[in-house]
């Protein structure tokens, strides 16, 4: 191999990539947290929502699901304009995240519903609680909190998919390694380093959610 | 006026019919004991009464306000008749506490403090003061029963109903249970529970309610009904039972 | 300039879905073999393999794709090894599937209850035996649901292909749109072949895991 | 190795050209490349007497499909600058190219300071991007797109105010009618395209400087430059 | 020599020590029961002599041969001495008869016809003749524990395992297990089996082992030590579990 690595120029260009990390935490984070609670409403929804709403959700998350997330992107950057919706990149990519975490979430946490005991429906309702409420009050949190690592995971994909955001031109992560290749053309060390921050990353986040789970479900024991 | 008023009621799952006419009339503070054979359709009374399922034919009344289907009515049903099940059915994620404070905050948006207030009332009248910040799984089950009746106490209903509360119980820890609900018995409270405890139903209940096939076939003061059973089923059965 | 009309379009589309299908195709096919070596390196005897896999694992399932297949590309020449595009993303889509299948198949290996290694050792088969005559014949059955469904993820997977410029299903589309102008036409077609590729896996994993839970066990 | 002999014997001449810039490369309803780029290579490769496979790239990593060796040459439009000459090798100019930003008729800019406060659409890696990014007022937003393909499609759904690219790529453009016209709005720079190799292959230089300085002669490449892009090639390119 | 010989084992799990120093020594054609308390490390027991699990002292030697950790030796020994589990272990995506028929041809190299033989033959002996082509899931549990010691049989060991292999069986199905067994220690075969059933014990055994805290605590006649026991761990473990 007579390649020489190069890694001198990220003197120059690590604010790139810093400015790229906290575009891909921000996206993860809002599209995160949106994403979630779009899935907890289509898995309520499917499980428990009124029967006119189940095949529109249905369809939403299985079109979402057997679709790539990069045509998702472009056809909400590109293509919605046509039809008068225009978005920035940002809004875009963030759209994009939430409606794809929307759909998997969907399911991990209808999962989680169905496997509530039918004895705490019934429990909820004898003490004259809606259904609506016995969802947000008896059903919910230990439904969440069942499904909790698997849903880490899924956030966990979703981050690392925002990858291709960079198509778009949202500056994130990719963009950095993209931008700073393309004036270096130092293409491998560039998405070298970006890789290695993306490992961090999700090891970071796959923690912290692990972290965030025990403290907003603080009985280990209630997830049966 | 009966406080509970049961009339000609008809369930059934598909082509099954589970409850064929009943009628019952449970007087304020009757304490009343429905026995009979698995399937005879004893839970399916229960659960009609308290609106968990939805009933195909007769009236059911509580207080002079008749059950009907709607959203409304059956929770202001549920808030008059409470219940508690075989499984306990205790929330896992909520402290003994919060179980019972829930639907008074959630329910009748009782504040907080007056709800935990009434909370600590319920539990220690169930005899589990200090198990206020015990998790469900954390207790025993005679244990988590007892928060489940407090659970239900705490709205103050004007009945009870008590589907084989301590079937799931080791043999040891039904005492616990039924020395609470006679208490509530002897404090005047309506109750109306399906049991296998012959010997407590008969110290106990005020009325004796034997179920077969869907129907009421016998009913009397407990002394008559285990003493003297008119009919060969309830003979058989409490042959049976008492074996 | 040429014009291209709706029929052009779908043509060069499903034209481009092939290799979306081929390289499919061949990610599963090479992504399994691979996947069933790391699987035996992971469940093997030997000291020093399952660290290393569960180090492969975590770094292809901790790292994006796409940075995956850009790496592959401009890493792989840096060998010496001409690298077209299709195969950079071969070989990348390949590595990545591997790591997901092998942990996958690991879950199934590990889900077979521990009594039947204890029974097939008691009776005096070798590891190797045990394997090919016990245990792997039952964990096969429980890794065929997520098996399929996974293979969704590779087809999808696919499209970021396009980004090291392999002219594939989603490539078409973006070049399509440029000669064409009507993104919302080509991207909503795009989106109605990807998923006419996908649904069916999905919905045959669904099918196939219902079944297995319903079936007797043999 | 020396490049020249090793592609005389492979037989065959791997160039690495654009299919998302017409009218430099761009595809056909056949989804075949064509364009100037690709009728250059196609000259070249006749000249050496070998066959020739396209690549298709993009700005975005045609020099590290260079450097990497997957390619032998980019013809892909590229104009040279002293960072790229740092990494790769030039040949003398094969084609003429004026790039400057282009916008809706209505949009009001007449030099780089009027880009203040607008949006500008480039392909990432592009002289334009280059240039761009040096005269742009501070707050001007350049949006860097992976291809020319990002970069037009943005243009067209009206993600950006403006793009910058080539005249040529505008009127490449504007001739397939599409809903919203580029207009001019001012040159950046005359940057011609060059033909890019890797490093220190100086024979191979040599051979391919001399084909153009042929094909100049004998009007080969002003034929390429009045079929795609519709004039004579300049004389003093 | 006896045809287990059992020197001075020693057992730990981390820092628990399971066995500490057991001595038996079984002759060919011995029944030797195995009792004890849950934990006292019966099942450790049988799988040492298995080697399932690896020993951290002592010796365990069968019809002479030394027990060794390599993968040859621990073959040798395990077509010596056959297991059967509580747990059955049958191999749930094999027919009875394909269950009893692997191994043979797998570790033996036995032919398919002269395996099927065997399967068949084996299959009869414990009355599930019928059974050959019947699924795991097919079979009741007493049905499956029969293929489990026709499947150790067709290896034809010299001794057999037995942990509590009627534990996990409703009651009606124990018997039709015991009768197998029973039958075997009538044929003459070793066996060293760990059972609850003292009834059984008392009847069937030629010997039993009581374990206590991974000690063997007294060992005896059947006769002696459940009519005389000596320590009064033994004393008060037969009063339980004769309660
Ligand atoms: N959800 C249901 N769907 C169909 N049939 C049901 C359902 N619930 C109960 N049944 C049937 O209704 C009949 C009466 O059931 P029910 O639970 O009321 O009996 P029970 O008297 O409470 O018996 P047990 O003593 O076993 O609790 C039974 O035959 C039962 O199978
Ligand atoms: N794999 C293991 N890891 C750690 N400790 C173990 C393991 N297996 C058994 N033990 C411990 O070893 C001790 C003896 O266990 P063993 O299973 O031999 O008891 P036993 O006499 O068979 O009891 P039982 O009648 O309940 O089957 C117990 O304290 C048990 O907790
Ligand atoms: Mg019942
Ligand atoms: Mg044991």
């Amino acid at each position: 191999m007579t390649y020489q690595f190069d890694f001198a120029w990220l003197a120059t260009y690590w604010p790139v990539f810093l400015d790229g990390v906290l575009m891909t935490v921000r996206l993860i984070v809002i599209g995160g947290i949106a994403g979630l609670l779009l899935g907890t409403f289509c898995a309520w929804a499917r499980s428990l929502g009124p029967v006119w709403l189940r095949p529109p959700v249905i369809a939403y998350v299985e079109l979402i699901r057997n679709t790539p997330f990069l045509i998702q992107l472009f056809f909400i950057f590109f293509g919605l304009p046509a039809a008068g919706f225009r978005l920035t990149e940002v809004e875009a990519a963030t759209l994009a995240m939430v409606i794809n975490l929307g759909a998997y979430s969907a399911e991990i946490i209808r999962a989680g519903i169905e496997a509530t005991p039918k004895g705490q429906f019934e429990a909820g309702a004898s003490l004259a609680l809606s259904p609506v409420q016995t969802f947000r009050h008896v059903v919910l949190v230990p439904a969440l909190q069942r499904i909790w690592p698997a849903l880490a995971s899924q956030v966990v994909i979703v981050m690392l998919g925002s990858a291709v955001v960079s198509q778009i031109a949202v500056e994130d992560l990719t963009y950095a390694a993209n931008f700073a290749q393309s004036r270096t053309f130092r293409a491998f060390e560039a998405y070298f380093v970006s890789t290695a921050i993306y490992l961090a990353l999700a090891i970071l986040l796959r923690f912290a959610l692990l972290q965030a789970g025990r403290m907003i479900f603080p009985h280990a024991g209630a997830a049966r | 006026m009966p406080l509970i008023a049961i009339d000609g009621l008809r369930k059934s799952y598909g082509e099954h019919e589970v409850l064929k006419g009943i009628d019952i009339g449970v007087e304020k503070g009757e304490v009343i004991a429905i026995i009979g054979k698995s399937g005879s359709g004893k839970s399916t009374l229960l659960r009609c009464i308290n609106g968990l399922e939805t009933i195909n034919g007769g009236s059911i009344a509580v207080d002079g306000a008749e059950l009907a289907a709607d959203e409304a009515h059956l929770r202001a049903l549920r808030l008059k008749v409470g219940m508690i099940f075989q499984q306990f059915n205790l929330f896992p994620h909520k402290t003994a506490g919060q179980n019972v404070m829930l639907a008074q905050q959630v329910v009748n948006k009782t504040g907080k403090a007056e709800a935990e207030a009434m909370a600590r009332k319920m539990l220690d009248r169930v005899g589990l003061g200090e198990k206020f910040d015990s998790y469900p799984d954390q207790l025993s089950g005679g244990q988590q029963q007892r928060v489940a009746i407090a659970r239900a106490l705490a709205m103050e209903p004007m009945a009870l109903l008590c589907d084989e509360i301590t079937s799931a119980l080791d043999p040891e820890l039904v005492g616990e249970v039924l020395q609470v609900v006679r208490g509530l018995a002897a404090e005047g409270m309506t109750l109306l529970m399906v049991t296998h405890e012959m010997a407590f139903a008969r110290d106990v209940c005020s009325r004796v309610v034997f179920m077969h096939q869907g129907r009421v076939h016998e009913t009397g003061r407990p002394e008559e009904v285990f003493a003297n059973p008119q009919t060969p089923e309830l003979q058989s059965f409490l042959g049976r039972s008492a074996a | 300039m040429t014009q291209f009309t709706l029929i052009d379009i779908l043509r060069n589309l499903i034209f481009a879905t092939q290799w979306t299908v081929i390289l499919s195709l061949v990610s599963f096919a090479g992504g399994g073999l691979l996947g069933l070596v790391l699987l035996f390196m992971r469940i093997g005897k030997a000291r020093l393999l399952p660290p290393v896999v569960k180090l492969y694992v975590e770094i292809f399932q901790g790292t994006p794709l796409l940075m995956q297949l850009f790496l592959a590309f401009f890493g792989l020449g840096l060998f010496g090894i001409d690298v077209p595009p299709w195969l950079a993303a071969a070989v990348a889509l390949i590595l990545w599937t591997a790591a997901f299948l092998a942990e996958i198949w690991r879950g199934c290996v590990e889900a077979v209850a521990k009594g039947q290694w204890e029974a097939s050792a008691s009776l005096g088969m070798s590891y190797l035996e045990q394997m090919r005559h016990v245990i792997l014949p039952q964990a096969l059955k429980v890794a065929i649901p997520p098996t399929v469904g996974f293979s969704v993820q590779v087809v999808k997977g696919t499209a970021l292909t396009s980004i090291i410029g392999f002219t594939e299903l989603s490539k078409a589309g973006t070049v399509l749109t440029n000669a064409t102008f009507q993104p919302f036409t080509v991207y909503g077609l795009v989106a109605l072949i990807y998923f006419a590729l996908c649904f069916p896996l999905s919905q045959a994993a669904r099918h196939l895991e219902r079944k297995m839970n319903a079936a007797h066990r043999h | 190795a020396d490049a020249l002999e090793s592609i005389k014997e492979a037989g065959i001449l791997r160039v690495a050209v654009p299919q998302d810039f017409p009218p430099f490369g761009s595809v056909g309803t056949d989804m075949k490349p064509q364009g100037y780029d690709i009728d250059m290579a196609r000259l070249i490769a006749t000249k050496l007497n070998v066959d020739l496979a396209l690549v298709p790239v993009t700005s975005a990593n045609r020099i590290p499909f260079l450097q990497t060796g997957k390619v032998d040459l980019v013809i892909s439009s590229m104009g040279k600058n002293p960072e790229r000459d740092a990494v790769i090798d030039f040949s003398d100019a094969y084609a003429p190219f004026y790039n400057g930003v282009f916008g809706p008729e209505e949009l009001e800019v007449a030099d780089a300071s009027d880009l203040s406060g607008k949006t500008v659409g480039v392909t990432r890696g592009s002289i334009e991007d280059l240039e761009l990014t040096k005269i742009a007022p501070d707050d001007a937003t350049l949006k860097r797109y992976e291809d020319n393909n990002g970069t037009i499609s943005a243009f067209l759904s009206g993600q950006v105010d403006a793009i910058a690219t080539g005249n040529v790529v505008a009127a490449a453009i504007i001739a397939q009618n599409p809903p919203k016209l580029p207009a001019m709005k001012f040159l950046i720079k005359n940057s011609p395209c060059y033909i890019g190799f890797a490093e220190g292959e100086p024979a191979l230089a040599e051979a391919v400087n001399k084909i153009i300085a042929e094909a100049k002669e004998d009007g080969a490449l002003d034929e390429i430059s009045q079929q795609w892009l519709g004039m004579a090639l300049p004389a003093g390119l």
